[in-house]
C-alpha cells in the first residue's frame, strides 16, 4: 500500500497531559482522510507535529515512504504540506495577495515584486473556482473568502498534502459547499487532504477514510463508505450518542422579548449603512426561536443591539413588557436576560480569572455573593461547586482553575452553566455550539430545551442548520439585516430554507 | 525672511532626533516588541559616541568624525538593545520590566563608566562641537532652498531623512519589511509560513537599538557641549512621537516635525519679534507642545492602529 | 579597610563637576588636600532635603571629617542644625549663613564660616567690559532665579548701563535680553533660545549657570557669537567665551582651610568676598576683548574698590525690571 | 465518566494528606516570590561583580555595605529607610494599581508633582487650619493628583488615547504649571531658594511616636498612612466588588462591558485611584518635614519613575509593593552609607536596574523551577512504582499564555502567569 504520509507511534507530551499518545496515522496518495476526536482529542496537536510546529517525544514521520525530521513549518513545506489552521493564520492588514506570498516572496534587489505571483494567484483561483480579490485587505473580507486565501496559501505553494484543521467551524452551509467541491477538485489533482471536523455528515459527504482519536489514543480508522455515523460517533466518544434532541412541543406563554422597528446603522468612510433593517418580532416564554442566516447578514449586530454591547439607531426593544431600549447591560441582564455570547473568549470569559469567578461574573454584586462590597468568597466557591457538578464542568483543579487553561467545550459549558443558572426569562444564545463536538453538543442542546420547559424563552442565533431544524421551535430567516421570512421547522424543508437564507425566497410561512 | 531660515534651522535640531528614534520605535514595535528602553538607548548611545569624539578629537575632520561617531552610538545601541531583545524574546519577558530596566541602567552606568575612564573621574564629557556645516559647496547657493536646506546644518539631519526614506522603503518595499510587519500582526501565522519570527523580532530590536543610539548622539551634539548621561527625556517623547505617527514613517515624520517646530516656537519666540512683543510667560509656550499633542490625539485616537502583536511574547506553543 | 577623610565636601543634589558651587569648592578642597597630603572626599545626600543634607553632614563626620564644606543655600538649615550637633566640627557654608527653616532665627556658631560673594560686582565687570569693548545687545541667560544667579544678573545690568553712561550712548541703546532658564542642565530649548537670540542681533549672552552656559556655548559657536562664562573661569570649555564673571570659589575655600589649620579658623563669622579681598573679578589673561583693555579693567576694578561703581544687589529688586536703568532697556523674558 | 471523577477526587484526597507539606514548599518555590528573590541575587551578584572591577580592595566590605549599611546607624537608618519608602511606595501603588486594571500609568510623576503642589499650597497658606492642616494637605495632595489622572483616564475611555502618551503629555503639562504658579505666587514662593515657600509647622505629618523608636531620623507618621494605604488597596483589589470589576476590566473589556460592568467607568476610576496615590506620594513627601521644598527646576521627578521599578519589583500586588518600596530604599541607604568607601552611589542604581531586568525573567525561572520539581517528583514516583494515569498527578505547567493581554500594556503578564497551573488532572 502507498501511503504519502505515515505518522508511526507519535507521543507528544504537554506539562500535565499526554496530548497524543502512540498515534499511528496513514494517508494514502489522493484521499481525502478525516480526523475525527472530542474536544481536546488531540487532533489539532497531531496535525501540527506534521506540519513542524511541535516536535514529538516519540515517533517517526515518513513521507513517500521516506522518513524525514520536520523541524519547522520550513520543513513542511519542502515535503509539499500545507495546513490551513483551525484559527486563521492571516495578517489581517495585509492584502490577500500579502498574506499568500509571505514567506515565499519573489525579490529583485530587495525589493518585493508581486506580478509574477498575481498572475499565478489569478490561475490558481480560476482553475480551482476559488474567488479572492487579490488587493483586498484582509480584514475587509468575509469569513469564507478569508478560508480561500488559505487554501491558496497551500495551492501557491504547490503542496501536495494538504491538511485542513476544522476548515468548516466558520462557514456557511453554501460555502460549506462549495468547500467539499474544492476539496473534490484538488485531490482529483492528485493532492491529498487530511480534514479534520466534528461533523459527521461531512465526513460522510467527501472523506474517503476516517481516523478517530479519543483522549490522546488512537482508535481506530474506518472506511467512510462502509461505517455510518452511529459507528463514528460511537468511537469517537466511547458511547451512543443522540443526534436528535428527544424534546416535547412547546408550550408558549407569555411574550418576554419584543423588538419592534429595530434599525442599526454603521458609519464607514462617511456613509451609513443599515445593518440591521427595521426588524420586528417576538418570543414567548416556553419556545426556542431561531434566528438562521448566513454568516453576517446582520444576526451579530441584531444580537449586540438586543443585550446592549453597541448601540441601536432606531427601535425599541421590550423584555417582560418592559421597555429596555436604553437601559444598560447591567439593567437588562438583572431584569430577566441571559445572553451566550457569539465570541467566549473575546465576551464569554475573563480567561485570567478562576472558574469560580466567571462562575458569578453575572451575580457577584448580588446580595448573596457579597457583603458591603466584600466578595463572599466562600459562597461563590460553593456556588461553582454546585454548577460544576450539575453541569458536569471539567477542569483541572475545579473551581480555583484558570479560565484559560479549560478546553473549549468546558469553557462553553461553564458559560452555560452561568447563564442559565441565573434562570432568566430570556436567553439569547448566539453559536452555543460552535466548534464542540457532538458529545458536548448534544449536551447543550438538552440544556437549552430544559430551558425552555421551565419556561424560560430562547432566541438561539446559528449558522448551522441542523442546529436550527433540530432545536427551535420557530425560525427566522435573516437575510441583508431584514427578517425575511417565519418558518415551521417541522413543515418547512432545509433545501427551501437554504433558498430563504440565499435571499431568493421571502415572505410568511405560518402553517400552524 | 531670517526668522524663517533660522526656525527650520532649529526645529531640525528637535526634529531629527525624535524622527529617528521613533522609527527605531516602529522598526521594534512592528516586529512586535514594545521597546519602552529608547531613553536608556539614546543614553547609552550618546555616551559611547561622546566619549569617542573627547577621545578622537583632533586626530580627524569633523564630518569624518561624526561618521564614525554615528557608526559607535548605532553600535552601541544596538548591542544594548540586545538585552531587551533577549529578555523579551528568549526570555518572553514582560517587555515593559526589561525597558524600565534598560532605562534605569543606562545613566548609571554612563556616569559609573565617564568617572571610571576620565581624568579626575569627572561624570560629564567635555567634546568640541565640530561638526556644524556652514554652506554646502554649491547648494547653499541655491535661492530660498541654499538658505533653508544647505547652511548652518549638521550632517546628521541629512542622515536623519536619509533614514527616514530608507526606513519607509523596507518597511514597505522589501521582503524583510513586510515579514516584520507580520511578525508584529500575526506572529503565528508568520511562522506558519516558515519565517523565523525571533530573528525577525530580534532584528526589528536591533534596529530600533541602532538607531536608538544614534539619536541619543544626534540629540546631544548640536545642543551642548558637554555631556551628562542623559537625554533629558527625549526617549519617552520618541515613544510619544511613536504612538501619535500611528507607526507609520511618514506621519512619525509629521508628528516629530510637529514636536520639533512647537519645541522651537517655546524656545525661540523671544527672538522672534512678533512673538516676544506679546510677553507671554515662557512657561506658556513650553506647555503648548504637549498641549497640542493633547487635543489632536483627542480627535485622533479613536481608531488607533498599533501593530496587534506588539507587547505579546512570542511562544511557539501558543494558539 | 575602612578608612577617614578629614576633610569633606558634602554636595547639593548636583555634583562636584557641575561648574558651579560644588565644583569651585571642590576644586579649593582638592588642592589644598594634596598639597598638604590631607585625606579628602565627597558625599552626596540621598534625597533633596534638610533631613537628608543633616544625614549626609552626618555620614560624613562618621568618615572622619573634621571640616565640612556645604556648597550653597540650601545647607543653610542644615548647617545650622549641624553646628550644634557637632560642636567640634568645622563648617564652611559657601553662599548661605545658618539659620532656621523658617528663617526665624538667624545664629551662626563658632564652628561655621559662612561666606558671601558680590556676585553683581563680577556681573558688573563683565557688563561693563562687554559695553566698553563696543557691544550693544546683550542677553543674560540665567540658571535658576536664586539670589547669587540674581546677583550677577543685576550686576551686568549695572555694568552696562555704567558703561554706557561713560561712552555717552543715548538713552536706551543699550538692549539687555534677560531670562532664567529654571534649572542649571544643558537643553535644546536654551540652545535654541540662545541661537534666536543670537539671530535677533544679540552680540554676547552671558550664561549664568552651570551647565546653561554650555548650550549657550553650542549655541554661540553655530552662529559665530560670543559667550560670557560664569564662576570659573570658562575660556578653555569653548572659544566663544570672551570672559567669565569668576567668584574666587576654590581660593575661598582653599583659604579657610589655611586658616583652619593654622588655628585661626575664621568661624563665627559671615563674610562678604568682594573686590576688596580680590573674591570676585574676571580672567583679563584669557579674556577676548577687542578694545577693552587691562588699564580700563583696573580702573574699573579700582571704582570697585573705591565704592565709586555701587552695583546693589538682589535685595535691591525682586527683578531685575525694577533696577532704575536709564541706558539699558531690559526685555525680561518670563 | 462518573467513576473517573469518583476515583480521582479520592487520590486527590489522599494527595491532599500525604503532600501537604510538599505541596505548600512547591507552591512558594515556584510563586513570584522565588522568581523575584533570584533577580535579586543576581542582581548583587552583579554589584559584587562591579565592585571588584572598580576597586578590588574595599569590594567585599563595600558589598557588605551595601547588604547590610542600611543598619549601620541602627534604628535611626532604619528609620531613614522608612522616610525614604514613604513616597516611592505611594507611587509604586499608583503605577501597580494601574496595571491591575491594564493600564500603564506613566504618569506618577505628574501626579505626584501635583500632589505635592496641592499639599504645598495648603501648607504654607491654610494655618488657620490649625492642628488639621496637614490632613487638609493630605487630602488636597489625593484630589489633586487624582485630577491630573482623571483626563488621561477619561481620554482612554472614552476616546481610546493611549495612557502611556497621554500621561507623558500631562507630566510635562504638570511640571510647568506647577513651577510657573509656584515662581509666581508670592506666598508660594520663596526668592531666596527659588524654591516653594515654608510650610507651617501645623502642616507637617505628626510623628506619631515614630521619633522616639527611630531616633535621630526623618520617618513621620506618613510611613504608617502609606503602609495603611498598601493594605487597604490589598483588600480594595482583592475582596471588594469593586476590585472585581476593576481586575475584571483589566484582563478583558469586552468581557467586563458584557457582563454589565461599565468598563469606561472602571478605567477613568482606576486612573484616578492612581493618580490619588501619586498625589497621596507628593503629599506625604512634602509635608514629611519642614525642610522640603518643591524647586522651580523643569526637571520631572523621579519619584514616580520609582513607582515603575517598584511596581514591577513588586509584581503589581499591593503588599509586594510594599515591600519592594522597602527593599529600594533599603539598599538605597545602603548604598549611602557605601560613599564611606571609595565608590559612588551609582552602583546601586546598576543593581537595581539589575535586579528589574532579571526580575523580567520570573516566568521563565518559574518555569524552570515547576518543571525542576516535576521532573524529581515524576522520577520519585516512578521508583515508588505508582500507578500513575498518564502523567495525571504531575504538577506543572509549561511557559503558558502569559502576556496574551489586550494591548503592549500586557503588565500584569507576570502576575497572570501565577495562576497558570495546569490542569493536571485532566481526565
Ligand atoms: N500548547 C499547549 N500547551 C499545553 N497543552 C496543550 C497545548 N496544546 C494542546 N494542549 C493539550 O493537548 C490536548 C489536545 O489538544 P488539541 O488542540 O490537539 O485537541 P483537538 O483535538 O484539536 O481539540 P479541538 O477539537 O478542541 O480542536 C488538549 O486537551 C490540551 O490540554
Ligand atoms: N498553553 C496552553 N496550556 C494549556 N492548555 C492549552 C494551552 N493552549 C491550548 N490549550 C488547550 O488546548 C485545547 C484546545 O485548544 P483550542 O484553542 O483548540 O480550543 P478548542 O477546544 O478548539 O476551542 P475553540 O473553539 O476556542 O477553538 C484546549 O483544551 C485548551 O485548554
Ligand atoms: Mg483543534
Ligand atoms: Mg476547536
Amino acid at each position: 500500500m502507498d501511503y504519502i504520509i505515515e505518522m508511526l507511534g507519535i507521543t507528544k507530551e504537554f506539562p500535565g497531559i499526554i496530548a497524543n499518545d502512540d498515534i499511528t496515522l496513514q494517508v494514502k496518495k489522493g484521499e481525502i482522510h478525516a480526523l475525527l476526536g472530542e474536544n481536546g482529542a488531540g487532533k489539532s496537536t497531531l496535525m501540527s507535529v506534521l506540519f513542524g510546529l511541535y516536535q514529538p517525544e516519540k515517533g517517526i514521520i515518513k513521507v513517500k515512504g521516506k522518513e524525514v525530521a520536520i523541524n519547522g513549518p520550513t520543513d513542511a513545506n519542502a515535503l509539499g504540506i500545507g495546513m490551513v489552521h483551525q484559527h486563521f493564520k492571516l495578517v489581517h492588514n495585509f492584502t490577500v495577495l500579502q498574506n499568500i506570498i509571505l514567506g515565499v516572496e519573489e525579490v529583485k534587489h530587495g525589493v518585493v515584486k508581486t506580478e509574477a505571483a498575481r498572475k499565478k494567484i489569478v490561475e490558481l483561483s480560476q482553475k480551482y473556482k476559488l474567488f479572492v480579490e487579490p488587493d483586498a485587505l484582509i480584514s475587509d473580507i468575509t469569513v469564507g473568502m478569508q478560508q480561500r486565501v488559505e487554501i491558496l496559501k497551500m495551492l501557491y505553494r504547490d503542496n501536495e498534502i494538504l491538511i485542513l484543521d476544522e476548515p468548516t467551524a466558520v462557514l456557511t452551509p453554501q460555502e460549506i459547499d462549495e468547500l467539499m467541491n474544492i476539496m473534490r477538485d484538488l485531490v482529483k489533482e492528485g493532492k491529498s487532504i487530511l480534514f479534520i471536523t466534528h461533523k459527521l455528515n461531512e465526513i460522510k459527504a467527501v472523506a474517503d477514510r476516517c481516523s478517530v482519536l479519543r483522549r490522546g489514543k488512537y482508535i481506530g480508522t474506518v472506511d467512510v463508505e462502509d461505517a455510518d455515523k452511529e459507528v463514528m460517533s460511537e468511537m469517537m466518544v466511547g458511547r451512543k450518542v443522540n443526534f436528535t434532541v428527544a424534546k416535547e412541543d412547546a408550550k408558549p406563554k407569555e411574550t418576554v422579548l419584543e423588538v419592534k422597528n429595530l434599525i442599526v446603522e454603521s458609519k464607514r468612510e462617511g456613509h451609513t449603512k443599515r445593518l440591521v433593517n427595521d426588524v420586528s418580532f417576538s418570543v414567548h416564554k416556553g419556545e426556542i426561536v431561531s434566528i438562521a442566516g448566513i454568516d453576517g447578514n446582520g444576526q451579530s449586530e441584531l444580537v449586540q443591539a438586543l443585550t446592549g454591547l453597541s448601540s441601536l439607531s432606531g427601535g425599541q426593544i421590550f423584555i417582560n413588557k418592559e421597555e429596555v431600549t436604553k437601559k444598560n447591560i447591567r439593567y437588562k441582564n438583572t431584569h430577566g436576560l441571559s445572553h451566550i455570547p457569539e465570541d467566549r473568549h473575546k465576551f464569554g470569559l475573563v480567561l485570567d480569572y478562576t472558574l469560580e469567578d466567571n462562575l458569578v461574573l453575572q451575580e457577584y454584586f448580588e446580595p448573596e455573593f457579597q457583603k458591603h462590597g466584600i466578595l463572599q468568597r466562600e459562597k461563590i466557591t460553593k456556588h461553582a461547586d454546585e454548577l460544576i457538578e450539575e453541569y458536569d464542568i471539567r477542569s483541572g483543579q475545579g473551581s480555583v482553575t484558570p479560565a484559560r487553561s479549560m478546553s473549549g467545550g468546558n469553557q462553553q459549558k461553564a458559560i452555560i452553566a452561568r447563564e442559565l443558572s441565573r434562570r432568566p426569562d430570556l436567553l439569547i444564545a448566539v453559536q452555543p455550539t460552535r466548534g464542540l463536538d457532538v458529545g458536548a453538543i448534544e449536551f447543550i442542546h438538552k440544556q437549552l430545551v430544559k430551558g425552555r420547559d421551565e419556561g424560560c424563552g430562547v432566541l438561539l442565533v446559528s449558522f448551522e442548520l441542523d442546529e436550527v431544524m433540530n432545536v427551535s421551535d420557530r425560525i427566522l430567516v435573516m437575510y441583508e439585516g431584514e427578517i425575511v421570512g417565519e418558518l415551521d421547522p417541522k413543515v418547512v424543508e432545509i433545501k427551501e430554507l437554504g433558498l430563504y437564507m440565499a435571499g431568493s425566497k421571502r415572505g410568511g410561512h405560518h402553517e400552524d | 525672511m531670517n526668522t524663517v531660515y533660522f526656525l527650520v534651522q532649529q526645529t531640525m535640531l528637535f526634529t531629527i532626533p525624535l524622527l529617528i528614534v521613533a522609527l527605531g520605535g516602529m522598526f521594534s514595535e512592528r516586529s512586535g516588541v514594545v521597546n519602552i528602553a529608547l531613553e536608556g538607548i539614546m543614553t547609552m548611545g550618546a555616551f559611547t559616541s561622546i566619549l569617542f569624539v573627547k577621545f578622537t578629537e583632533g586626530f580627524m575632520s569633523g564630518q569624518l568624525q561624526l561618521l564614525l561617531a554615528i557608526i559607535v552610538a548605532g553600535a552601541t545601541g544596538m548591542l544594548f538593545s540586545m538585552l531587551h531583545a533577549f529578555a523579551s524574546i528568549n526570555m518572553k519577558a514582560d517587555q515593559t520590566i526589561s525597558g524600565t530596566a534598560l532605562n534605569m541602567f543606562a545613566p548609571a552606568f554612563a556616569i559609573f563608566v565617564a568617572r571610571q575612564v576620565q581624568a579626575n573621574h569627572v561624570q560629564q564629557i567635555d567634546f568640541e562641537n565640530t561638526f556644524r556645516i556652514v554652506k554646502v559647496p554649491g547648494l547653499s547657493s541655491i535661492p530660498f532652498i541654499g538658505k533653508l536646506f544647505f547652511s548652518n546644518v549638521y550632517l546628521t539631519t541629512y542622515i536623519g531623512f536619509a533614514i527616514l526614506i530608507i526606513s519607509a522603503f523596507v518597511l514597505y518595499k522589501t521582503r524583510f519589511g513586510l515579514r516584520l510587519r507580520a511578525c508584529g500582526e500575526h506572529p503565528q501565522a508568520a511562522d506558519s509560513l516558515g519565517i523565523n519570527v525571533y530573528k525577525i523580532r530580534y532584528s526589528g530590536v536591533m534596529i530600533s537599538g541602532m538607531l536608538g543610539g544614534i539619536g541619543g548622539l544626534v540629540f546631544i551634539l548640536p545642543i551642548s557641549t558637554n555631556f551628562n548621561a542623559t537625554v533629558s527625556g527625549y526617549g519617552f517623547l520618541a515613544l510619544a512621537v511613536l504612538i501619535f505617527g500611528q507607526w507609520k514613517p511618514a506621519r512619525i515624520l509629521t508628528a516629530a516635525l510637529f514636536f520639533g517646530f512647537m519645541n522651537t516656537i517655546a524656545a525661540a519666540y523671544s527672538g522672534i519679534p512678533f512673538l516676544a512683543s506679546m510677553h507671554i510667560p515662557s512657561y506658556f509656550y513650553k506647555m503648548v507642545p504637549y498641549i497640542a499633542t493633547l487635543i489632536v490625539l483627542t480627535f485622533t485616537s479613536k481608531k488607533s492602529q498599533a501593530p496587534k502583536a506588539s507587547g505579546i511574547p512570542y511562544d511557539k506553543g501558543m494558539r | 579597610g575602612k578608612e577617614t577623610y578629614e576633610l569633606a565636601l558634602v554636595t547639593d543634589l548636583g555634583t562636584i563637576n557641575d561648574k558651579s558651587f560644588n565644583q569651585g569648592a571642590w576644586e579649593g578642597l582638592k588642592q589644598y588636600a594634596d598639597e598638604n597630603k590631607i585625606t579628602y572626599k565627597y558625599y552626596q545626600p540621598a534625597a533633596a532635603d534638610t533631613a537628608s543634607y543633616v544625614d549626609t553632614i552626618g555620614l560624613a563626620i562618621t568618615g572622619g571629617a573634621k571640616v565640612v564644606v556645604c556648597p550653597g543655600y540650601k545647607f543653610e538649615p542644615a548647617v545650622y542644625e549641624c553646628q550644634t550637633k557637632y560642636p567640634d566640627v568645622k563648617f564652611v557654608l559657601l553662599d548661605g549663613t545658618p539659620h532656621t527653616e523658617d528663617y526665624t532665627v538667624y545664629e551662626i556658631k563658632d564652628n561655621v564660616y559662612s561666606i558671601f560673594y558680590a556676585e553683581q560686582q563680577a556681573g558688573f565687570l563683565a557688563g561693563y567690559a562687554a559695553v566698553k569693548d563696543g557691544m550693544t545687545k546683550l542677553g543674560f541667560m540665567g540658571g535658576m532665579a536664586v539670589p547669587a544667579v540674581k546677583r550677577f544678573g543685576y550686576g551686568f545690568a549695572q555694568g552696562a548701563e555704567q558703561a554706557a553712561k561713560e561712552l555717552g550712548l543715548a538713552a536706551g541703546s543699550i538692549e539687555l535680553k534677560y531670562h532664567y532658564t529654571g534649572a542649571f542642565v544643558a537643553d535644546p530649548a536654551i540652545e535654541t533660545m540662545s541661537s534666536a537670540w543670537y539671530q535677533s542681533g544679540t552680540e554676547v549672552i552671558f550664561g549664568c549657570g552651570g551647565a546653561v552656559g554650555n548650550s549657550v556655548m553650542a549655541a554661540a559657536e553655530k552662529d559665530g557669537m560670543k559667550v560670557i562664562g560664569v564662576d570659573v573661569d570658562q575660556s578653555s570649555e569653548s572659544t566663544t567665551v570672551i570672559t567669565s564673571a569668576m567668584k574666587m570659589l576654590s581660593i575661598s575655600v582653599y583659604d579657610a582651610l589655611t586658616d583652619y589649620y593654622a588655628g585661626t579658623f575664621p568661624g563665627g563669622q559671615s563674610v562678604t568676598l568682594d573686590v576688596t579681598v580680590d573674591g570676585v573679578g574676571l580672567p583679563m589673561d584669557s579674556s577676548k576683548f577687542t578694545t577693552f583693555t587691562q588699564a580700563d579693567y583696573d580702573a574699573a576694578y579700582a571704582n570697585l574698590v573705591n565704592g565709586t561703581y555701587a552695583p546693589v544687589n538682589d535685595s535691591a529688586a525682586d527683578e531685575v525690571t525694577g533696577l532704575t536703568l536709564e541706558y539699558v532697556t531690559v526685555d525680561f523674558i518670563e | 465518566m462518573k467513576t473517573d471523577k469518583n476515583t480521582k477526587s479520592v487520590t486527590d484526597a489522599q494527595n491532599q494528606k500525604t503532600c501537604f507539606f510538599s505541596r505548600w514548599f512547591t507552591k512558594i518555590l515556584s510563586s513570584g516570590f522565588t522568581a523575584s528573590l533570584f533577580a535579586i541575587i543576581l542582581g548583587l551578584l552583579t554589584g559584587l561583580i562591579i565592585l571588584l572591577v572598580a576597586n578590588p580592595g574595599q569590594a567585599v566590605s563595600g558589598f557588605f555595605m551595601i547588604m547590610f549599611g542600611a543598619w549601620s546607624e541602627g534604628l535611626k537608618s532604619i528609620g531613614m529607610t522608612f522616610y525614604y519608602a514613604t513616597p516611592i511606595i505611594c507611587t509604586g501603588l499608583a503605577v501597580g494599581f494601574a496595571f491591575k486594571t491594564g493600564l500603564f500609568n506613566i504618569g506618577a510623576t505628574g501626579q505626584f508633582t501635583m500632589g505635592a503642589f496641592a499639599a504645598v499650597i495648603v501648607g504654607t497658606s491654610c494655618s488657620f487650619l490649625g492642628s488639621a492642616q496637614w490632613i487638609v494637605g493630605l487630602l488636597a495632595a489625593v484630589v489633586a493628583g487624582a485630577l491630573w489622572a482623571l483626563l488621561p483616564g477619561l481620554l482612554k475611555a472614552f476616546l481610546n488615547v493611549h495612557e502611556v502618551i497621554s500621561s507623558i503629555m500631562m507630566n510635562y503639562i504638570g511640571m510647568y504649571l506647577v513651577n510657573y504658579t509656584v515662581s509666581n505666587v508670592p506666598i508660594l514662593y520663596n526668592q531666596l531658594t527659588n524654591s516653594s515657600a515654608q510650610i507651617s509647622d501645623t502642616a507637617v505629618i505628626p510623628k506619631f511616636g515614630m521619633d522616639k523608636i527611630f531616633a535621630g531620623s526623618a520617618v513621620n507618621a506618613g510611613f504608617i498612612i502609606a503602609v495603611l494605604v498598601a493594605i487597604l488597596m490589598h483588600v480594595i483589589l482583592n475582596k471588594t466588588t469593586f476590585g472585581f470589576e476593576l481586575r475584571a476590566v483589566g484582563f478583558n473589556r469586552n468581557a467586563s462591558k458584557y457582563a454589565g460592568i461599565n468598563e469606561k467607568k472602571s478605567i477613568t476610576l482606576s486612573m484616578t485611584i492612581a493618580g490619588a496615590l501619586a498625589g497621596l506620594g507628593g503629599g506625604l513627601l512634602f509635608l514629611g518635614s519642614l525642610g522640603k521644598h518643591i524647586e522651580v527646576v523643569d526637571v520631572l521627578a523621579s519619584e514616580g519613575f520609582d513607582g515603575i521599578s517598584v511596581a514591577l519589583l513588586g509584581l503589581s500586588t499591593p503588599l509586594g509593593i510594599l515591600f519592594a518600596a522597602l527593599f529600594i530604599a533599603y539598599i538605597k541607604q545602603g548604598g549611602f552609607y557605601l560613599q564611606l568607601y571609595e565608590f559612588s552611589k551609582e552602583i546601586i542604581d546598576i543593581i537595581i536596574a539589575v535586579i528589574i531586568y532579571f526580575s523580567a525573567f520570573s516566568l521563565f525561572v518559574r518555569g524552570a523551577i515547576k518543571r525542576y520539581l516535576s521532573y524529581k517528583k515524576e522520577k520519585a514516583e516512578a521508583a515508588a512504582g505508582s500507578m500513575g494515569v498518564s502523567g495525571s498527578t504531575s504538577n506543572s505547567i509549561g511557559a503558558g499564555k502569559a502576556g496574551n493581554g489586550s494591548t503592549g500594556n500586557s503588565i500584569a503578564g507576570a502576575g497572570k502567569a501565577g495562576n497558570d497551573e495546569s490542569k493536571g488532572g485532566s481526565v
